[in-house]
């Protein structure tokens, strides 16, 4: 197996065992046990590709080969900086989380976050514009089942609009991505869908490139999401079961951040640095909406989603702010955010399986019945606020960096941001898990050494990236660099 | 003579789809449809089809119109049993207005080919060595599938129609 | 007078006896035998332009249609006697099982 | 000079931190342990630390360069490079020394005051990070290294705050203390990119931000160094974002002495220290800081005259104090305004851990007017008392003179005489509020039958270690009138950007007016609290007592507001027009479906229907243009 074969497997090694176990075996501990070492077969895959990934700006292990000929669509996947350190991320947080959801589950649970698995990582790798569609759309359909049968609450509900929302943009984009095929071929006379060929488009006038860039921008603001485009998470979050939410909060909705770094920019370079203020000054809004939105929630999901929605629109507004600080503390911020979430969401989810509850209200007294679940909490609790020695704060601070930079005014009000988080983080960890409960105490279990185990290397990369944090930056500095002065400027110009 | 004997045989077959589409009582709805069949194989005689009128009588008139009968009395259906329909008439005028420019279209359509000579022929057409031989030679696979067919079909048959044990458990 | 239209027309009106039938009767019997002269009127579609023809390929599609006619006939009537053993009737308006309740 | 030494101050009391909560989860999570492992690695690790800082402080009083240790670099990013470097320059040694020594005693008398809670191990794990976060802060070389240690002892303080959290009240100030800290955060975050982006992306370290000052516009300066004070309103409670200090009282006592009198709250002085560089080129912001650090001192001697919570008269006395050093700082005077810092601590922890001392007698007792006439059953604890009492007060010899006699001298001579004023009427109110607690706690008859607890050796060693420094701390920096050396002074002198020079006769006569001033404290409090009856306690009501009413204001103002506004967003924007409109189209959809669904009525008959009328249309189409050819 070359070097670049091995993306593939990364990407498919999931599905086919999700295939072959749907139809060899029903013990569902079999199940759940070859589904966490495919997981881990995959963390060690990806390992060898962090480790040989070379830290330079073009695409590394690319595979290249005829998909549907006829149309110039090609399976064409690689991996840069940006791809590669979320890659990492996915292979790390996935088998660590299967740690946390181990007693319980349904076959068809398994199989289904084996299917998202393979979705995102699909999506992440393709730099085929049609294989990325193909694969973005791949992922909604597990995420479907996996809230609409094992959600609670108002699950069909929620499953529903979350799909016809993220539809209704994914449908936006695929006639922008026709569009573009059509218009290369109208231009070179040959179809191509490659991502680095369209990008050399010269024939597009300026609406049509607006109009596509608002399509795109719309598809993958609802996955992010960007005000106004957030009103599913809340319900989604809160009636997911624990993996849904945990991979929708801390994967999916990194690919829509990604997905505009990956296409946006090279595609509309010009129309990027035309509207970026706007897009800074949604996403700043945003998170202070968003931060605002979630102080008074009851339910700690629905907390969580709003306040998933705050970090993202500051991810939003860095990868916006079109400058070296702004981008890479974004990126940072994804891993951050991703880490600290799922944790939380994790953690929450064990905790409305063990008590019942997951409204404030009637939570309470969890510190006293389970410290090491309490330490865990707050350790993600800090790194979501972004306290020094985190990761979430190294994002937070060259976020604001790069919107000072951008715009000082707007750098004035992102800021903000260590105030937003902190306040309904901490006021709601006094009232669910510290203060004693008003009535008769919960039931409660402390966590598990498997699920210690789970959390403790979420643990140590969360200390690890924000007490040197250099290391991490510099796998992907030279492709926002590279972004930044050979896409963005050039393409400004032109 | 030839004429005549068409047209005798399409009245007929008209006429019997006509009583069967009016009738209430399916009893004399079938027997609408058995003379029906039974012109149609007679119109099938006056094509040279001698195969196909020997199948037409014994399938048909034979084999399906006896087990409608049969099922029709092993239901034992009363008046009270069949439904009542109000409507028949203007529903059945309505579809007639429907069919019209089907059948102006397609009889536009066949009037446009060229005449051609539709006379009895005596020999080595439609009868049964001739079109045993094309059946098992150039048609053997879509004979095969039909056979397997009819072997769903059977087994289907019986599946369907006996006892059930319990409700619900039936589909598990 | 038989001419390739004469026969076309029959068969023509046969089937369209059929379609009507089925469309505008309520009982699953009539449904039934409907169908069965719309498949008698492609038969005898297929026969006549087998010897206008003069060639054989349309009577087997017809034998096939018979046969076909056949097993249909078994389904189709077990179907019914299920039918009338749950409901007690044979109106097709009774049997929308299918149908969403609409609130 | 390059030393490895540096590090290891720091990295010692976190390795004390890591260890205790490793031992701690091990005791929670499988078997219990001895009390006196945590206490062991709690105390002997800041002694280490003490030990090293000493030894680099002797080293640089014979004439060392500053040392500086590079460990890595931590980021670099663009123009932005920032390193992992710790600075061991004479602020930061000096600052290290008293926080390592301070410290130190006070992990002592925790050892004590924690004897059979629960958390003990827990106690001390954060106890050592919080020391280490603290060294940190002062051994950083550039701000955002220094903003780690910032922050980190913020968090620390929160988790000491609310140690015991079943209790929601004590959450509740660790939080008010976390989010109001916060704020100042956000000033201290934007004050350095302010800075940096004004100095060009020149550099971020002190060294190079020092260096390049001149390249900045005079006005960014002033915005930059606005918010980096912001920075340090919060941290060290001045006006207005005080607010939480006398919440932060919900604490043990041994993490109010160390947090809110000898180390954390000093940060921010600290840090406007560290950045003199900058406040010297802008006088205007300095002058700034010199009327907020006035306002602030009268302001909570005002209330703490009132107060009757011990605990909280401390904490408003310590507001008060800081008030002082931040008009040293403000109008140059960094010897001055760090020496103040240096005396505080010592007299301040005393007075803490006296308190803590009676609390601890009675059963957790607070309220001074239901403690009386100690001064009998705890002999030592009375007698520090009043050492710190006479030191805060500002009688000579003892500390607490020096220090604030030179910050006031130095406000008269730069010809602010508002703010000498202020200085010296607070100067009056500190000796009153400070008698008035110590006569009513100590002297005044006993109504009540207590029994006391025993007080352990833990407990009064340090306290009287820090009385000894409550005296003659003083004398490190006994002025040159005098025929002193000033020892501080030339330590520190590099930062100063004005000189005291004042003629001696001036001089004799303003530390005269202070003296006088005092005793009229002293001798006030004296009339009314020396034989006060305590069952007659003061009436809870009127401005003052209730502390100007400031909480409520800000509740009003500030949580209730932005509560409300959550719900306006949450309730109305969110669920009424923005999802209520895309639901509103969503309804539109439902309901054309379901008149649609009128002709899908699972008839099949009507099914075929449609299919024939679809086809008979299509014909009537054909046949039309089939004829019409």
């Amino acid at each position: 197996m070359g070097a670049a074969d091995i993306l593939s497997f990364i990407i498919f090694l999931p599905a086919v065992v999700a295939f072959i176990l749907m139809i060899s075996t029903t013990k569902i501990e079999d199940v759940r046990n070859i589904a966490f070492i495919t997981t881990i077969i995959t963390l060690i895959l990806v390992m060898k590709i962090y480790l040989n990934f070379e830290p330079k700006a073009e695409m590394q292990f690319v595979t290249n080969i005829e998909w549907i000929s006829s149309y110039g669509i090609n399976y064409y996947i690689g991996v840069d900086g940006f791809s590669l350190t979320i890659l990492m991320l996915i292979a790390i947080l996935i088998p660590t989380s299967y740690l946390l959801l181990w007693e319980g589950r349904t076959k068809g649970y398994w199989l289904n976050m084996l299917l998202i698995q393979t979705g995102v990582t699909g999506t992440l790798l393709s730099l085929d514009i049609i294989l990325f569609y193909f694969f973005w759309e791949t992922m909604l359909l597990p995420v479907f089942l996996i809230i609409g049968i094992f959600g609670s609450g108002n699950k069909v509900f929620s499953t529903i609009k979350v799909t016809i929302y993220t539809m209704a943009g994914s449908l936006l984009m695929f006639v922008a991505i026709l569009y573009l095929g059509v218009s290369f071929f109208n231009e070179y006379g040959h179809w191509s869908f490659q991502y680095n060929d369209l990008t050399t488009l010269t024939h597009l006038g300026y609406n049509e490139k607006l109009f596509l860039f608002l399509a795109f921008a719309t598809a993958f603001a609802i996955k992010i999401p960007i005000f106004p485009f957030h009103t599913w998470i809340t319900g989604t979050y809160s009636d997911a079961p624990t993996g849904g939410v945990f991979l929708l909060s801390s994967i999916m909705a990194k690919l829509g951040v990604y997905a505009v770094v990956r296409f946006m920019i090279p595609f509309f370079p010009d129309i990027f640095v035309e509207f970026s203020s706007w897009f800074v000054f949604i996403g700043v809004f945003g998170m202070i909406y968003f931060g605002i939105a979630a102080l008074m929630q009851d339910d700690i999901k629905k907390m969580f989603a709003y306040s998933s929605a705050s970090h993202l629109s500051l991810i939003a507004a860095g990868v916006f702010s079109l400058n070296s600080y702004g981008i890479n503390g974004a990126l940072y911020l994804i891993i951050a955010h991703a880490i600290a979430t799922g944790g939380l969401f994790l953690l929450i989810g064990l905790l409305h399986e063990q008590t019942g509850f997951k409204t404030i209200k009637d939570l309470g007294g969890i510190a006293k019945k389970a410290p090491i679940f309490t330490f865990m909490f707050a350790i993600m609790l800090f790194s979501n606020v972004g306290l020094p020695g985190t990761n979430g704060f190294v994002s937070e601070l060259l976020i604001i960096f790069g919107i000072y930079e951008f715009n000082h005014t707007m750098g004035y009000i992102s800021a903000v941001t260590v105030l937003v988080a902190a306040s309904f983080m901490l006021w709601m960890f006094q009232r669910a898990i510290l203060q004693e409960r008003v009535g008769a105490p919960l039931q409660m279990r402390d966590l598990r050494i498997k699920e210690i185990v789970g959390l403790v290397p979420w643990v140590i990369i969360i200390f690890l990236m924000g007490i040197y944090p250099d290391p991490f930056i510099d796998k992907f500095e030279p492709t926002v660099t590279h972004y930044i002065n050979d896409i963005l400027k050039i393409g400004a110009i032109k | 003579m030839i004429d005549f004997v068409f047209l005798a045989l399409s009245f007929f077959a008209v006429g019997g789809g006509v009583a069967m589409l009016i009738n209430n009582n399916p009893i004399y709805c079938a027997l609408g449809l058995l003379i029906s069949v039974l012109s149609v194989a007679g119109l099938f005689a006056l094509l040279s089809a001698t195969f196909m009128f020997m199948v037409q009588i014994i399938v048909y008139a034979g084999a399906i119109m006896t087990i409608i009968l049969f099922i029709l009395m092993f239901l034992n259906i009363k008046e009270e049993d069949l439904p009542h329909e109000p409507k028949k008439n203007i529903l059945i005028t309505m579809g007639v207005i429907l069919m019209i420019p089907i059948n102006l279209l397609i009889l536009e359509g066949v009037a446009r080919l060229p005449d051609s000579d539709m006379s009895i022929v005596e020999e080595g057409f439609g009868g049964i060595k001739e079109l045993g031989m094309k059946l098992y030679t150039e048609w053997l696979l879509p004979f095969e599938l039909i056979s397997i067919l009819l072997l769903v079909a059977l087994i289907g048959a019986v599946v369907l129609a006996k006892k059930r044990e319990k409700r619900g458990t039936s589909y598990d | 007078m038989t001419s390739l239209t004469g026969y076309a027309a029959v068969s023509m009106i046969l089937f369209s006896l059929g379609a009507i039938g089925v469309v505008s009767r309520r009982n699953v019997f009539i449904i039934y035998m409907s169908i069965e002269l719309m498949l008698n009127g492609i038969n005898l579609f297929l026969v006549t332009f087998a010897r206008y023809h003069f060639n054989m390929d349309g009577q087997i599609l017809s034998i096939m249609v018979i046969a076909i006619a056949a097993a249909e006939a078994a389904i189709f009537l077990s179907v019914i006697i299920l039918l009338f053993k749950t409901k007690k009737s044979l109106d097709t308006n009774v049997f929308t099982e299918l149908k969403q309740e609409t609130e | 000079m390059h030393t490895p030494y540096l590090i290891w101050i720091i990295l010692i009391p976190l390795l004390g931190a890591l260890l205790n909560a490793g031992f701690y989860i091990y005791h929670i999570k499988f078997k219990k342990l001895p009390e006196k492992l945590f206490a062991i690695i709690g105390t002997v690790t800041p002694f280490i630390a003490f030990l090293f800082t000493l030894n680099l402080f002797f080293k640089l009083n014979d004439g060392s360069e500053n040392f500086e240790q590079f460990l890595f670099q931590w980021l670099d990013v663009d123009n932005l490079s920032i390193e992992m470097k710790l600075l061991g320059d004479k602020l930061a040694i000096f600052m290290a020394m008293f926080v390592t020594f301070v410290g130190w005693l006070i992990h002592i008398y925790a050892v004590g005051y924690m004897k059979g809670d629960d958390g003990f191990g827990k106690f001390f794990a954060y106890f050592n990070l919080f020391l280490a976060s603290m060294l940190i802060l002062v051994l950083a070389d550039n701000p955002v290294i220094l903003f780690i240690g910032w922050e980190g002892v913020g968090v620390c303080s929160y988790l000491l705050i609310s140690f015991h959290y079943t209790d929601g009240d004590n959450v509740m100030a660790g939080n008010k203390a976390f989010i109001v800290n916060r704020v100042g955060d956000l000033g201290f975050i934007l004050g350095v990119i302010t800075l940096f982006f004004a100095l060009d992306k020149t550099g971020i370290s002190f060294g190079d931000m020092q260096a390049n000052i001149s390249i900045a516009s005079n006005d960014l300066l002033i915005l930059s160094g606005f918010l980096l004070f912001v920075g340090a309103m919060g941290k060290s409670a001045q006006v207005p974002l005080y607010v939480w200090l006398p919440d932060a009282m919900a604490g043990p006592t041994p993490i109010s002495a160390l947090i809110h009198a000898a180390t954390m709250v000093t940060a921010g002085i600290y840090m406007v220290a560290r950045f003199h560089f900058l406040y010297s080129s802008v006088e205007e912001i300095g002058l700034f800081i010199a009327y907020i650090g006035a306002i602030s001192a009268v302001f909570a001697a005002i209330i703490a005259t009132r107060q009757q919570d011990i605990k909280k008269i401390l904490a408003y006395s310590t507001m008060s104090q800081l008030g002082y050093m931040f008009i040293g700082v403000g109008l140059g005077f960094y010897s001055s305004g760090l020496f103040h810092v240096f005396t505080h601590a010592f007299f301040k922890a005393m007075l803490f851990m006296g308190a803590g001392g009676v609390i601890l007698a009675l059963h957790h007792e607070q309220n001074i007017f239901k403690m009386a006439q100690h001064r009998k059953r705890l002999p030592i604890i009375s007698a520090t008392f009043l050492i710190g009492v006479i030191a805060i007060s500002g009688i000579p010899p003892f500390s607490g003179f020096f220090s604030k006699d030179a910050i006031l001298a130095a406000a008269f001579q730069q010809g602010e005489y508002l703010i000498w004023g202020v200085g010296m009427f607070t100067a009056f109110l500190t000796a009153f509020y400070m008698f008035r607690l110590y006569f009513v706690v100590f002297v005044a008859p006993n109504g009540h039958e207590k029994e006391y607890s025993y007080t352990d050796k833990t407990i009064t060693f340090p306290l009287m270690i820090l009385a000894v420094g409550a005296i003659f701390a003083g004398f490190l920096n006994f002025p040159a009138i005098f025929g002193g050396s000033a020892f501080v002074d030339t330590w520190l002198a590099e930062l100063n950007s004005v000189k005291l020079h004042m003629s001696h006769a001036t001089e004799y006569a303003l530390m005269f007016a202070s003296i006088a001033v005092a005793v009229a404290g002293i001798y006030v409090a004296y009339k009314k609290y020396a034989n006060y009856d305590v069952y007659k306690p003061e009436s809870e009501e009127g401005l003052i007592a209730n502390k100007f009413y400031v909480d409520e204001v800000y509740d009003k103002l500030f949580v209730q507001s932005i509560k409300r506004l959550s719900r306006y967003f949450d309730e109305t924007v969110d669920t009424k027009y923005i999802d209520g409109t895309l639901m509103l189209a969503c309804k539109g959809f439902i309901s054309f479906g379901k008149k649609l669904a009128i002709i899908q009525n699972a008839n099949v008959r009507y099914y075929a229907f449609y299919m024939l009328a679809g086809i008979s249309a299509t014909s009537m189409y054909i046949y039309i243009t089939l004829i019409g050819q």
